[in-house]
């Protein structure tokens, strides 16, 4: 029964996805770009960066990348945290 | 892992280092980045730990040494971004200065180093996070799964 | 000072960002240096955050373009829309800001001395820091993007500190639930913020509710975030991780996870207060909000009454007061097209909400602190094991009384202020609502007083006879809680009119939000 | 229909990898499928991101040598790139946590190593 419901929820989810999706976006290869074009056509004076990916990366969204940079350092540190030697045996 | 895996590893390193430090510097100019170089030398460290074992890297790669390079990238970033809050914070106030301050012609170029502003130095410190923090979690899983544990 | 407040927006998320980073360079050379820094650090934050909460209830919306020329400057010159990301801090987001201050101040006190025994402080310390920072980046951030960065940031550190205590292997569990749930959420958020994208080419969101035509895709798009935010904030039906986490957890900890839950609730009311705002079809989506905070109410305080666990007990009653908050919202929600029926008790109930959101992560934060310390000396969360705890822990039993009463929404304490604000504008809305929020708090109140006698009454076990109070620092932060909750308790008004009151008329005033972003653009 | 489904190809891609990645999460019990599951999807996200900055006859947003032609949207793939370092992290992670949990109950299956319910 579970089951059921399950692959009725999955099924119902991506038709709703497939009609929705393709019958809304924009055509494929023509995105609304206002602000994209924007950033293509100045980051070279703005950014002086000839990568606009990287001139998004570092300049424009340079705050996304700092929390990115910081998702990183979270997982490595919690990765060593959980992975670190207790001092005290054991116990379970 | 045979001595012809631990003999090409090695020379293969070389290379390995070669290319990720390119790929991180020039990161403004040509396609990559701090993520992306720092990932392909992460790679070859792991490439390290497959060919000699996690318990011989461990002894050259400290966890003490990865965390402080960690840090150290983290905090080259934040700085360079703080240092900006005199206008405001993650300005570029390196365009047009005298440190990577050249402004590359509109349109299609040839392409400069010496472009970017602070661009190239947040390549430099997410590069180092990225190296240290990859390969001390690999290092860790490996460790951990192959019974060692890190200090 | 004026430069302070103008650059406290940034301030308030970078400086806990350096502390972390800084944390295990400066762990490595000394523990006190270390535990010294985290506190200043925090302290300093807390302070901007009350100067800026001053400076925002004055003033009105503080903007800060992060990257551009002028931290004014929204909207470069030679186009009409943000291109970089802009903080947008109003008086919802100083009034969230208020309460993960003083609740990341007094989960650091506490931790210091529960922590003393364990391995791993730097780390600890670390992570904890960066989910202060990714709750405050949350609720300050203006972009939608960073908004999805920053529920990532609050998820990584809150699931590897949930799984802190190694020896146990249900932290273990708890932090997997955890994670995995916030994987799945943010990337439903992703996804709708990639439907929002692919149509408006905008992540800002003053700019994109100006543009917002609310097309069938952007009703997809409400519809996975209101679930993947529900999800978050721990709304039945998607509430079986929240009991697992918020009881394997350091206590510490899950005052700062429920803060975390708060700061989903509150991005769920951007989206649909500010983000799709009056074009929604505002009745239904009131009422499925409202649907859930019932259910939520009701499935908390029957699971509450089955649990032999005291934590699990008190995660249970979070799910339960998490439904008032809800119903709260969604009532006002259900009216904000219409301004007789809002002005009469529709901001009445979301200033209920708001209240209720303060007081719960204080008393919440209680329970969870008294019940890390009954933990912390006897080492069982199990009530049946428990007896006579009050005769050697006395300010221990006596917080424990005060969080439950305050939860059940007894008078004199901060939850019957909050509690009667949502009781008397709910009725006026919907009187069945009203009445079952009523007695789901006279269950509430017989489950914790229940709890309280099997724990803290009665003949003291011989086993813990030489149990003795736990340490000044654990009583010094359970002591804080408690002072604010009767201070909360006996002057509301004052609160409701200071702080709680500028939140609900940001919360309300669409316009206002958009035109901070657009400028004087319509 | 036909047209529809051809003209959108990335589109359908993108929305089959995330019925994948759906189907592992709901139906399998093994952890570390569970994982895989969460790569996918987030794989899926991004895939339906990049689809979105696509313009016809689009490069690269590189001025370095540059071609003639429109450049495809820069904004996309930089947040692709941000979800790309956020799945790693939160994958590694989860792995850790898996390992951990291995180590105590001696099992990968979530219905065996599970201790907490109700």
């Amino acid at each position: 029964m579970r089951q059921f419901f399950a692959w009725l929820f999955l099924i119902v989810l991506m038709v709703f996805l497939v009609i929705g999706g393709f019958e809304m976006v924009h055509p494929f290869g023509e995105p609304p770009s206002t602000m994209d074009q924007y950033i293509i056509d100045n980051t070279q004076q703005e950014a002086g960066s000839n990568n606009v990916v990287g001139a998004v990366v570092f300049d424009y969204r340079g705050f996304d990348t700092l929390g990115e940079a910081t998702v990183l350092f979270a997982a490595v540190t919690g990765v060593l945290l959980v992975l670190r030697a207790g001092k005290k045996k054991e116990e379970t | 892992m045979s001595k012809i895996v631990r003999t090409v590893a090695n020379q293969l390193m070389l290379f390995v280092l070669v290319f990720g430090i390119y790929v991180i510097m020039h990161g403004h100019v040509t396609p990559g980045g701090g993520f992306q170089g720092g990932a392909v030398i992460a790679s070859g460290i792991v490439m390290l730990i497959v060919a000699f074992g996690s318990g011989h890297i461990k002894n050259s790669l400290r966890e003490r040494r990865l965390s402080v390079v960690e840090s150290s990238g983290a905090l080259l970033f934040i700085v360079v971004a703080f240092a900006g809050i005199g206008t405001v914070f993650f300005y570029n106030f390196l365009v047009g200065s005298r440190i990577f301050g050249g402004i590359p012609p509109t349109g299609s170029n040839p392409g400069d180093v010496w472009t970017g502003g602070v661009i190239p130095l947040m390549n430099l410190g997410v590069g180092l996070k990225v190296i240290a923090g990859l390969s001390a979690a690999v290092l860790a899983l490996a460790l951990f799964s192959s019974g060692e544990e890190m200090e | 000072m004026a430069t302070l407040i103008e650059q406290s927006s940034i301030l308030i998320i970078a400086i806990p960002l350096l502390i972390a980073f800084l944390t295990p360079l400066i762990g490595m050379a000394s523990k006190k240096a270390r535990n010294t820094v985290v506190i200043v650090g925090l302290a300093f934050v807390a302070f901007l955050v009350f100067a800026l909460a001053r400076d925002v209830i004055l003033n009105g919306i503080h903007i800060y373009t992060l990257g551009a020329t002028s931290s004014s400057l929204t909207i470069p010159e030679g186009t009409m829309i943000p291109v970089r990301i802009i903080l947008e801090v109003d008086g919802v987001s100083v009034f969230m800001g208020i309460v993960v201050a003083i609740v990341a101040l007094v989960a650091v006190v506490y931790s210091l001395s529960a922590m003393k025994e364990e391995t791993g402080q730097n780390r600890f310390y670390t992570l904890l820091l960066l989910l202060i920072a990714g709750t405050f980046g949350m609720v300050f951030t203006g972009d939608l993007f960073n908004l999805f960065v920053f529920l990532e940031i609050a998820s990584i550190s809150g699931a590897a500190l949930i799984a802190f205590k190694i020896r146990f292997a249900d932290s273990q569990e708890g932090g997997f639930k955890y994670i995995v749930v916030s994987a799945i959420a943010s990337l439903m958020v992703l996804f709708a913020i990639s439907l929002l994208y692919a149509q408006y080419n905008l992540l800002n969101m003053g700019a994109l509710a100006a543009a917002m035509q609310y097309t069938m895709l952007d009703r997809i798009a409400l519809v996975i975030l209101i679930a993947a935010f529900a999800m978050k904030l721990g709304g039945v039906p998607m509430h079986m991780w929240l009991s697992d986490t918020y009881s394997v957890a350091p206590a510490s900890i899950t005052v700062l996870l429920i803060t975390a839950s708060q700061a989903s609730m509150y991005a769920l009311m951007r989206i649909c207060f500010i983000l799709y705002g009056v074009t929604l079809d505002l009745a239904v989506v009131g009422w499925i909000i409202i649907a859930i905070g019932i259910l939520s109410m009701f499935v908390g305080v029957t699971m509450a009454v089955r649990q032999t666990d005291i934590t699990r007990l008190i995660a249970y009653n979070c799910v339960c007061e998490a439904g008032f908050m809800l119903i709260g919202l969604g009532v006002g929600l259900a009216v904000l097209g219409d301004r007789t029926a809002l002005s009469t008790y529709g901001t009445t109930a979301i200033s209920g909400a708001f209240f209720h959101m303060i007081n719960h992560a204080l008393f919440e934060g209680l329970l969870f602190l008294v019940a890390g310390a009954i933990f912390y000396r006897i080492g069982t969360r199990d009530i049946n094991r428990m007896g006579g705890l009050g005769h050697t822990m006395k300010l221990t039993a006596v917080f424990f009384l005060l969080g439950a009463l305050a939860s059940s929404g007894l008078p004199p304490f901060n939850g019957f202020a909050s509690k009667i604000l949502i009781y008397e504008s709910v009725y006026q809305f919907n009187p069945i609502l009203t009445i079952i929020g009523i007695l789901v708090s006279i269950i509430t109140l017989a489950v914790f007083v229940k709890a309280f006698f099997s724990a803290f009454t009665g003949a003291l076990l011989p086993k813990y006879a030489d149990i003795k109070e736990v340490p000044k620092t654990m009583i010094a932060a359970m002591t804080i809680f408690a002072v604010i909750i009767i201070i909360f308790g006996l002057f509301p008004g004052l609160i409701v009119d200071w702080i709680v009151r500028p939140a609900t008329d940001a919360l309300v005033d669409q316009a206002s939000y958009i035109n901070a972003i657009m400028g004087a653009i319509p | 229909m036909a047209e529809i489904l051809i003209g959108n190809f990335p589109l359908v891609a993108a929305v089959v990898l995330m019925g994948i990645g759906l189907y592992i999460l709901i139906f399998r019990r093994n952890l570390i499928k569970i994982v895989m599951g969460i790569t996918i999807l987030s794989s899926s996200v991004n895939l339906f991101l990049v689809t979105l900055g696509y313009r016809t006859g689009g490069i690269a947003p590189i001025y370095t040598d540059a071609p003639e032609g429109p450049m495809v949207l820069p904004v996309v793939q930089a947040l692709t790139l941000t979800n790309i370092v956020i799945a790693v992290a939160t994958s590694a992670l989860i792995l850790s946590l898996v390992i951990r949990i291995y180590r105590h109950t001696g099992s990968l299956d979530s219905k065996k190593s599970r201790r907490m319910k109700g």
